[in-house]
């Protein structure tokens, strides 16, 4: 029974991983880019609704789409200042590390936006129920149906609807798009507004379950996004989605068992692993097949 | 010189040692979120020497030197495989990984002096290394600036060596240096350990300017700054970290009223300067530009 | 002798290679020949080790060498050239071959019949790409290989430049290596004095010719 | 139309990879004709369809398409205006279908006309029957000879007044050559115009109007199929003799 509760405890925390990771994986799936710091400008985006917020006394049905839109604003100020300039291909790494540097000032502006270390959050207010002897946090609950719903939708949009046809050949070979004449840096910027909304929704239902928001929320949501994403398989939307769930029951059977420093030891334990057994992902690709060429045609 | 300035000086040579470990690794090609562990490593490491078993700060230092390089040995073999942005998250998770577990490393000792030893949560206290040896902060300055300007020196002297050319060249494109016999395997590993190594003896230094560390000093903002440094100061030559610790601390940290920005400001800085400078301040190609007028000069 | 047998490689599951057997003595030049996309550079790959191939072996002097790593095929001496010449556009041309002055100097009489010499500082995009070529089988030929690959020389060479670059090799090449050429366009193997395969749908053309 | 001159090049140069690869090319292409532009490898041939559909920028020279000033304009107005590439070695998207390939070439009408897109997809489909039957099965899984076709439906799908082609006869067999050929003329007799461009210069003559031959990023022949085979001059070219 105590294994089944943490087993549910475990999936339905994973759920938020699952929100962010598909932000991730949208990211990369159409650009072939990290953005490092996705997790700093969602809490930014958190920051300045809070501040908004505090200075109009507003309520909380208007608090949700002021979050989505500066999410998806400081998003794309990251696209524009670190991803746009770097569109070669020796850009992919200078992009990686000016979105690595950009985290420090993002998540810098953050706290001095919240200047307590904590600050409350508003909450949804649904309460915990009992089925059986097993416990469920309602707006965890709420958090697993929106993860899977917000999947689906992305998945369905990306797989059957005509503007997915865009982005996936954007994302298969933007030159080739180029030439179709698709305007890939549109499509680039659309991506980075979109992986926002869908950051401010986890964003939002994840602090909502915490009730409080701290600096160290950005560095949180990239680490567990990026995990997440890297164990279900690189730009896999049902990876990220399967990843999220399976790092929250790893994280919550071995914190229960060893203690809470293990919550993060298992998450970066996997991710070490995953990368040197099987760096395309559990459920991705094997990107090194061909060892010996590995990086290009020659 | 007044304690403040002293202070700074001392702060941005230690965090040169990480600046250069960060640059040694992109020489070959590959970035590092996690050189600070490697850091952090040697910091537990001179601690533990100095305090524990009392050893002289040479000795001290050459183990932080050495462990810190195994570590970093086994994580460039382990991570043969990868490279470009898998490597870096290895890295950063390798970095975490180390930082996490000193939370769980407890093993104190009562002395006249205090509680030592690594103690979780609660940092290594007590390390009383200059106190005990009545080293001023003037003298501790000294010993660090000597020690940095000696790894410069060396490697300036190397830049020309054939194990950096070829180490450049792996970095730059594994397939002509694959072409011309160069076994990238090699070099990559062995500038992977030297990094760790470097990494490592800065951290003893610092572990003992600071007589105490504790697990939240290594967290991933020491990487980023490390690896920031590097970047903008450009791979042309051993100097580039420098420029970008300088401008970092030395002019946004000590100036008063830019110091409660700091970091907003540094991080903006560092993606406007790789905006122009893709490839850092003194790029190869710079480099190549001076020499180049110089032996016209010569010739001439 | 450098030994391919029974080469096969596909590519996405599209067969490129598809059986294909050449000996190459000591000392022979051999031009292979074929339309775009009929595999010879495949071949030229998997023959310097920068791919494996799915079935068949690479024997040289009687070992095999097939799961070798590329710079070991090197060190052995089987050297290349590539199709779109490589070079860091940040050293220059000096610094590329990746030499000691020494052998530079020894070596100055080829490196004038380049056109290098006047070159030697300048960085590869102020360099006419007839002179990287040629810097290019330089670099390969300063240690002294037994096998050299060039791989497509003529893309981008007028004619006249083709024919200097024929000269070039014909004088500078010791008796004793072996040249493979990889090309398409025919005048240069005529210059050189090749004997032709021609490469058709993955498999030598006219059965296997032993060269 | 027919007769009017859809295209019109004048003193292109452009430079590729650090190398000047075009040094001022003029050729001009004509309304319901097939434009052959034949050289050998490096000669600039693509370095021209490249600058032509807006992919390389050109340093100098002018390029008029339909009356209209196009030089150095963005790929994607240029796909608007009716100028379609179908680029060498396909290029076809490996992990969309190949419905989906074709929708994509109907990028920039996706949104407006999304029943005539589905029309015109079942006349592709018409068109070529291969096509229909794998229309669910992903672009990188089929034949090269299928793909080419794929890649000559995905560029008809913009609608263009202009189809620019790169080298279509890369890497296939020759059996599989005849037929795309044969498509080529095909739609070049149901009055669409083609700027051919080919290495394979005998597959070329057998179904081109005009032709114009470029050695070193220079053109050195313009004129009918009459005029180059009197002429001889493929042959010098290619083989260099005195060419240049």
């Amino acid at each position: 029974m105590e294994y089944i509760q943490i087993s549910i405890d475990g999936i339905l925390y994973g759920s938020s991983y699952s929100l962010i990771a598909l932000g991730f994986s949208l990211v990369f799936g159409v650009m072939r880019r990290i953005n490092l710091a996705y997790g700093s400008s969602l809490l930014l985006g958190v920051a300045i609704a809070l501040w908004v917020e505090n200075e109009l006394n507003i309520s909380i049905i208007f608090f949700i789409p002021i979050v989505l839109f500066f999410c998806s604003m400081s998003n794309l100020y990251v696209e524009r200042f670190c991803f746009a300039p770097h569109n070669t291909k020796a850009g992919v790494v200078v992009s990686m590390i000016s979105s690595f540097a950009i985290w420090m000032q993002l998540d810098e502006i953050s706290s001095q936006l919240l200047p307590d270390r904590t600050h409350s959050f508003p909450s949804l207010q649904i309460s915990t129920f009992e089925v059986g002897g097993l416990f469920f946090r309602g707006d965890q609950i709420l958090n697993i149906f929106i993860a899977f719903f917000i999947s689906a939708i992305l998945f369905l949009a990306v797989y059957k609807t005509k503007y997915g046809i865009v982005l996936r050949a954007v994302a298969n070979s933007a030159d080739t798009a180029k030439l179709m004449g698709c305007n890939t840096k549109l499509v680039n910027s659309l991506t980075f507004i979109l992986a926002g909304v869908l950051g401010g929704i986890a964003a939002f239902l994840v602090l909502s379950t915490e009730s409080q928001v701290t600096p160290l929320f950005g560095f949180w949501c990239t680490v567990k996004g990026l995990v997440a994403m890297m164990i279900g398989g690189l730009g896999s939307l049902t990876g990220a989605f399967w990843g999220g769930l399976l790092l929250g029951l790893l994280e919550a059977h071995f914190s229960y068992h060893f203690g809470p420093v293990f919550r993060e030891i298992t998450t970066f334990s996997i991710l070490l692993i995953v990368l040197i057994i099987r760096p395309g992902g559990l459920m991705g690709v094997n990107i090194y097949k061909d060892l010996k060429s590995r990086d290009e045609r020659i | 010189m007044s304690l403040y300035f002293v202070t700074i000086l001392t702060n941005m040579t230690l965090i040169s040692f990480i600046a250069i470990s960060a640059y040694l690794i992109l020489i070959v090609g590959e970035v590092s979120f996690g050189q600070q562990a490697f850091f952090g490593i040697g910091a537990y490491i001179t601690a533990t020497l100095t305090t524990l078993l009392g050893l002289d700060i040479v000795i001290a230092l050459f183990f932080s030197f050495m462990v810190s390089a195994s570590f970093a040995l086994v994580l460039s073999v382990l991570t043969i495989r990868l490279s470009g942005f898998y490597f870096a998250v290895a890295s950063l998770s390798f970095a975490e990984l180390f930082r996490l577990s000193l939370y769980k490393i407890e093993y104190t000792v009562e002395t006249n002096s205090g509680t030592v030893g690594p103690n979780g949560p609660e940092g290594f206290q007590n390390i009383r290394w200059i106190f005990e040896n009545n080293v001023s902060p003037d003298n501790f300055l000294v010993i660090a600036v000597s020690s940095l300007l000696a790894l410069i020196i060396l490697l300036i002297f190397m830049e020309n060596s054939k194990l950096f050319k070829n180490a450049r060249l792996v970095g730059k494109d594994q397939i002509v240096a694959q072409s011309i016999g160069i076994r990238p395997f090699f070099y990559r590993v062995g500038f992977i350990t030297l990094a760790g190594g470097v990494a490592g003896f800065g951290g003893g230094l610092f572990a003992l300017f600071n007589t105490y560390i504790e697990p939240s000093m290594f967290g991933i903002m020491l990487g980023v700054h490390g690896l920031a440094y590097s970047i903008i100061g450009g791979l042309g030559y051993p100097l580039g970290p420098l420029i970008g610790v300088f401008i970092d601390i030395g002019l946004l940290e000590s100036v008063r009223f830019l110091s409660e920005y700091r970091m907003i400001l540094f991080g903006g800085l560092v993606a406007a300067i790789l905006i122009i400078f893709p490839e850092g301040i003194i790029s190869p190609r710079l480099i190549s530009r001076i020499k180049r007028k110089l032996v016209k000069k010569t010739n001439a | 002798m450098l030994e391919l047998k029974g080469l096969k490689k596909l590519f996405k599951g599209i067969s490129v290679l598809n059986g294909v057997d050449i000996s190459i003595q000591q000392g022979t030049k051999i031009g292979l020949s074929g339309g775009n996309g009929t595999g010879k550079s495949t071949l030229l790959n998997i023959a310097t080790g920068f791919l494996t191939p799915e079935e068949g072996a690479i024997i040289l002097n009687g070992d095999n060498i097939t799961h070798f790593e590329a710079w070991k095929f090197a060190r052995l001496g089987v050297k290349r050239t590539f199709q779109k010449v490589r070079f860091n556009e940040a050293l220059i041309l000096k610094e590329q071959l990746h030499t000691s002055d020494a052998i530079i100097k020894r070596n100055l009489d080829m490196l004038k019949d380049a056109g290098l010499i006047d070159y030697l500082y300048a960085f590869p995009n102020e360099v006419p790409l007839p002179i990287l070529r040629k810097v290019e089988v330089i670099r390969a030929l300063l240690e002294r290989p037994r096998y050299l690959f060039l791989d497509e020389p003529s893309a981008g060479m007028a004619a006249t430049d083709l024919h200097d670059f024929g000269e070039f090799l014909k004088e500078h090449l010791d008796a004793d290596i072996s040249l493979v050429v990889v090309e398409h366009r025919l005048e240069l193997m005529k210059k050189i004095d090749a004997n032709i395969i021609e490469l058709r749908d993955g498999k030598l053309d006219n059965g296997n010719i032993i060269a | 139309m027919a007769g009017e001159k859809i295209l019109e090049v004048e003193g292109l140069e452009t430079s590729y990879d650090m190398i000047k690869a075009l040094k001022g090319v003029s050729i001009s292409a004509l309304s319901g004709k097939l434009t052959c532009i034949l050289g050998p490898n490096g000669a600039g041939k693509s370095t021209l369809l490249f600058t032509l559909a807006g992919i390389l920028n050109s340093d100098q020279g002018k390029v008029i398409f339909a009356g209209e000033d196009i030089t150095n304009q963005k790929t994607s107005d240029l796909v608007e205006k009716g100028l379609a590439l179908v680029p060498e070695n396909r290029l076809i998207f490996p992990h969309l279908t190949v419905k989906e390939n074709l929708l994509a070439g109907a990028y920039a009408r996706l949104a407006k006309e999304r029943e005539k897109v589905e029309q015109d997809i079942s006349a592709m489909y018409a068109r070529f029957p291969v096509l229909k039957e794998r229309s669910s099965q992903l672009g990188g899984t089929m034949s090269g000879g299928e793909q080419q076709m794929l890649a000559v439906a995905r560029a008809l799908m913009s609608k263009p007044k202009l189809l620019l082609m790169d080298e279509p006869s890369v890497g296939l067999a020759p059996m599989i050559v005849d037929e795309i050929f044969s498509i080529i003329k095909q739609l070049n007799a149901e009055g669409i115009s083609i700027v051919l461009v080919e290495q394979n210069a005998s597959k070329a003559l057998e179904i081109g109007d005009y032709f114009y031959l470029l050695d070193q990023g220079k053109q050195i022949f313009g004129g009918s199929r009459e005029a180059i085979l009197k002429e001889n001059i493929i042959k010098k070219a290619y083989l260099g003799e005195s060419a240049g």
